[in-house]
């Protein structure tokens, strides 16, 4: 059994599921509780847990971060709520320096058993300062797990797993996400495990690996491929660190022409990783080079013309996609 | 009732009407702001300052245009105030080509150098670190300019509050810090986030002065930063101004407001409203028909920058990978040239429409 | 001449040995760290607290076992007092796999969960949130456990200190906030660094109710935070307690000290050593041959410790390669599975030597 | 003329240099001025400029950074000392949300001429707080230019351009580096230009493209390599971003074969751009994979034995040159 419901509800359900299920869980974040957050991805928390459990705080990010992994340490699942991904630089040695270290610097004594949701990506003309996609730099911050739901499904189910994970793991939920309906399955134990990818599509002439919003454009993209007869997967990673580098190979195999797409910018982001590790690890197996699709190098700019020409959307990865295949790299 | 105070005369008179020109400016631009908003001419987010405008009138009165401001996310009266024309900001917040920052700021980064406003700011507590640094260059180049900090109450809950203000302090830093205390951050009232009554006191953790003012009194603020600015350009270091004030709008336009009463909107505005205010303090030394002049060109000021930003272009998408960096913009800078070969093997695909494009006005 | 004042009886004399115990033991730890650092069996960086001891004794002799503490970068006198033993700390400082953190985290990431040690930390400021975090744990598991935060004066100029301050004093959460205002943060005086005289007064700006003690009188420091415990435990909230104190040693071991004159340092220690102090407090109630063994067995703690780290192991190198993340480790947890396959390829050819290696004792 | 003299050095004469030419130039940081630095990389400073020019700050990185920020729009070019690079996580708002996007988002207007030493790398067990190498970050950040000196020489030249540069220039300065000598150009406008690379040893087997203290370990990897008759080229890239893509082409094109190696994590790291890039545009001149060294993926560790275990050395570089020539990869 499935229900559709929307993205930001499919968080709801998470957070609510697992408040029920593990009392040490509980939420910091600014104006979450009040007004339910400013997607409504908290509302009725407070009603049911109390707003000692969903508690609105001052703008102290770093003070989030830093209670969120005091009391990690000490016998909570703190989810704390980051109000825009960007803000993350506001705590960023809290994230890196504490949460992301002490289990190893102290020989595995402690646990850090915190979840950070990030709210990110671009959308509605935001600006530069709240649509960045910042998951490379955690990828490359050992000790952090890092996900980013492209649905409902994942979205539940990866919040869950988040949650219940003893590892400090950052949740990027994009913004643009938080309206679309999608199919999740009944089951107060759904969680999607963190590691795994989901291939959403099953093709032989290209494989787009891709995570996040850009899934849904892979999608649409592959389904403009198709008038065309080239036949796209589409790899949906759901975790970026750690990376399913099993399914990653697979999909290399089957293919033998990769596109890595992401929204965040291109340059040193994900897809460097991926593209990289298909390089060192493919090579025998490409017939045509890996293309990484991402953000221009620039700040996300304000007029909406200027901010949708500077990110891959579908007719993008589809362009991409045929050029490859007709070897016109 | 104000009508029956003792009217204003003199260079006091002028300042007054002054300070009265400069938020009736403010409130015609932004219910104009709000209206373009609610129409969907306006992309992004915008927080309105509605209320608050004396503190910005009142602070900006003192300043010379080589003097720096930093202002917030609520910052169309600031960067008014300081000087910036309405037809620059207009076409900024239209994401218009003619926009002050070419339509890649928005309401929440606009900025004007050119009358030393250093930018609205997204991140709250952004603008301390930018005033304290200004304020240290004046010192480093030897000038008496002074620079202001804009800020809310919530602002005060970071860190870079914290850091900069004891900066300032212990290098006598010509900086001014003016408080809007407007007894909400977003959702949140200040009452939950400080168990204190006045942030104010938390100068005294810094050894800066401090005073507390009506800040929806145009006058008392003026009076206030007048002494702050003096201090300050002579050597005398930083100091904290805290303006009780409230905001008489969302936190953004379309906010539900669920965290407060309609009537403690109306109670207070019917009680303060700065702009009312001030027409009772001046009393008889404003006509009337002054009064209502002030009104008229400031609707005609609007009307003006509005066709402006209608009629501007939008920005031509290739402006997007365009100016991160400093250099002339051909291969020769080899950023741009990066810049040029890796966009050109896939961003002419991105097609030129998208959820926001509606916005854009084409 | 302290002892001339009258001798201490009963429970209170029994305290005050327990505290001159400990301090004496941190004392020994310290001169102990500070002869095999300069012999170069102790790694990394050292920061010792001579001369600060009375603050670390007189604050944990409050706290349980399941209380916890957060600590600084000089933080062996706070570990040990938190009742960490000396070879755990030892071990881990000569870096052997029988360190309290298996040799990964030396004298600047110490912790001991076992006692409430959640680390020393080699982030100025770092503790707070952990503290706060640890107090705010408290509360959601409903159960009456403090936390407390040592912390120096340079680390009360950086945001995290105001941020968590002002969360713990909003939430009346059962933190204690244990300054150690030992007048310098490394080579910097505070007085260049904050215009007022006791750092207490910015907990004013938080609401929060602070003490100044006398931070070379453990019982003083016991009396303060006493009391701070009592109000956690019964949910009144958090306290500030400032120990005015002193660093009797460099910054770090090696430091070359051109920012004070040997001679502060001698009038200080001459004037106020914590450990003379009380020894003159307990006058007649401590036989000088009690005072000896106090001494003599810290002493042979000590050697125990340290004969103890040289027989011990230093780590297995594919250590290296484990306990960043939870999960078995073999090849069904996927990052340590990952971490395997890429090490494979090439670390297997990085060379068991370098550098720091003479470092580990081998 | 040239003369010999220590990396630490070579940053000394390079602040003195530009403080002489430029009255604009200053200095903050912790305890730089009344003891010279940890290093001893700014003695005799305050003696010459004054403590105006040359100051000792509270420990307040966000401020520090967002002053240098604020200083730098208005008509300074202010050098912040972060003391160690792990504490830009203290004022990451201040260099991604303020520093790197002002220009852009505000349609040009200002420039922000504000360079960040930022002393990095593994060193004598300083742990998993004070060893970290960052520089993948902020090449993900758009607006920033990241420089890497791998010698005295750079240590200079680099420097000197990043003060006199109009962007914000993040200058890692390994401290294990500090001591080593080397030679410098009698020159007080020495610069080395932003955005260039330069050969340190021209073979035609393979290319070890690298920077900064890695530099010094793939040139002993070259000649251990001789011995076996692999003829190695080294390139040092000085620059991190802007990239010399052109000079990566070109030793591509020279050998075929091609290693990236820093002291950074590896996976997500700057060797991860290089390597895809190459992929991408290097693909049909590939004789095999690209092989990327870093360091593993864990915080460093207190211990010398595991700390000297976990990043690429000389003995690493070389045993994957020999592997990548004999294809045993
Ligand atoms: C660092 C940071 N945290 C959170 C936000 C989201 N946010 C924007 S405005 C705001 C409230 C600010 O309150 P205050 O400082 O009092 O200014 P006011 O809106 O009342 O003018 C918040 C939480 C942000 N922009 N930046
Ligand atoms: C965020 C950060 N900035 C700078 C440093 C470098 N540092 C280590 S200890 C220290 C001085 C700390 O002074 P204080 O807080 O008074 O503690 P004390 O050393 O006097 O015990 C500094 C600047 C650091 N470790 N972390
Ligand atoms: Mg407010
Ligand atoms: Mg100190």
């Amino acid at each position: 059994m499935a229900r559709t419901i929307s993205f930001s509800d499919a968080t709801l359900e998470a957070m609510r599921e697992e408040m029920r299920r593990d009392p040490t869980v509980f939420l910091l974040g600014e104006d979450i509780a009040k007004q339910g957050g400013i997607f409504g991805q908290f509302k009725g928390l407070p009603q049911e847990f109390g707003f000692d459990r969903v508690r609105d705080t001052p703008i102290s990010e770093a003070a989030l971060v830093g209670a969120g992994v005091g009391a990690a340490l000490t016998g909570c699942r703190p989810v704390v709520d980051m109000h825009f991904a960007d803000f993350i630089t506001c705590a960023m040695d809290e994230v890196v320096n504490q949460a992301a270290k002490l289990r190893y610097m102290f020989g595995e004594q402690c646990v850090v058993p915190m979840t950070l949701r990030a709210p990110d990506g671009i959308t509605k003309s935001a600006g530069s300062q709240h649509s960045q996609a910042l998951e490379s730099w955690f990828v490359h911050t050992p000790g952090l797990e890092v996900v980013v739901p492209a649905d409902a499904e994942d979205a539940k189910g990866l919040l869950k797993a988040a949650i219940r994970s003893d590892n400090p793991t950052l949740y990027f939920e994009q913004k643009a996400l938080f309206p679309q309906k999608g199919a999740v399955p009944d089951d107060d134990d759904f969680v999607v495990p963190i590691g795994k990818a989901k291939t959403m599509r099953d093709g032989s002439d290209v494989a787009i690996v891709t995570y996040g919003i850009t899934v849904g454009r892979a999608m649409e993209a592959a389904r403009e491929l198709e008038a065309d007869g080239i036949d796209a997967t589409v790899l949906n990673l759901r975790t970026v660190w750690p990376l399913d580098f099993d399914a990653i190979v697979d999909a290399v195999a089957r293919t033998h022409r990769v596109i890595v797409a992401h929204e965040a910018v291109r340059v040193g982001g994900v897809g460097a990783e991926i593209a990289s590790f298909i390089g060192e690890h493919c090579f025998d197996e490409l017939d045509a080079p890996v293309v990484r699709l991402g953000a221009a190098h620039v700040p996300v700019p304000f007029a909406p013309v200027l901010q949708e020409a500077m990110y891959p959307k579908a007719p993008m990865i589809a362009d991409a996609a045929r050029r490859l295949v007709r070897r016109e790299l | 009732m104000a009508k029956t105070l003792p009217a204003i005369a003199g260079a006091r008179r002028d300042l007054g009407v002054a300070l009265l020109r400069m938020m009736i400016r403010i409130r015609v631009l932004e219910e104009g702001i709000e209206k373009h908003f609610l129409a969907g001419e306006i992309p992004g987010f915008a927080h309105l300052s509605i209320g608050q405008e004396a503190v910005a009138a009142g602070t900006c009165a003192n300043l010379r245009a080589d003097d720096a401001i930093a202002s917030t996310h609520r910052g169309h009266g600031h960067t008014l105030a300081k000087g910036t024309s309405m037809r620059g900001m207009v076409a900024e917040l239209f994401a218009r080509s003619t926009g002050i920052c070419k339509g890649k700021g928005g309401s929440m980064h606009i900025a004007d150098f050119s009358v030393g406003m250093l930018g609205a700011n997204g991140v709250v507590a952004g603008g301390f670190g930018l005033v304290a640094g200004a304020a240290l260059s004046a010192v480093q180049r030897k000038t008496d300019q002074v620079a202001v900090c804009f800020f809310g109450d919530g602002a005060t809950n970071r860190g870079p509050f914290h850091e900069n203000l004891n900066l300032c302090a212990i290098w006598n830093l010509p900086a001014i810090f003016v408080l809007e205390n407007n007894r909400y951050a977003s959702t949140t009232s200040t009452a939950e986030t400080m168990k204190i009554a006045d942030v104010a006191i938390r100068a005294d953790g810094y050894g800066m002065p401090s005073a507390i003012v009506d800040g929806f009194d145009a006058f008392a603020v003026y009076d206030a930063v007048a002494a702050a600015v003096e201090r300050a350009r002579a050597g005398g270091g930083p100091t904290f101004v805290e303006c009780k004030t409230y905001r008489a709008r969302g936190h953004f336009i379309g906010d539900p407001e669920r965290y407060r009463e309609k009537s403690e909107v109306e109670d207070v505005m019917n009680a303060s409203d700065p702009i009312v205010r001030m027409q009772g303090l001046l009393g008889e030394a404003l006509t009337p028909a002054e009064f209502e002049r002030l009104w008229s060109e400031a609707r005609e000021e609007l009307a003006d920058a509005v066709a402006f930003a209608r009629s501007s272009p939008a920005p031509e998408r290739e402006e997007a990978f365009f100016g991160a960096y400093t250099g002339d913009r051909d291969a020769r800078n080899p950023v741009h040239a990066i810049e040029v070969r890796e966009r050109d093997r896939f961003m002419p695909f991105a097609p030129n429409v998208g959820p926001g494009s509606q916005g854009s006005g084409h």
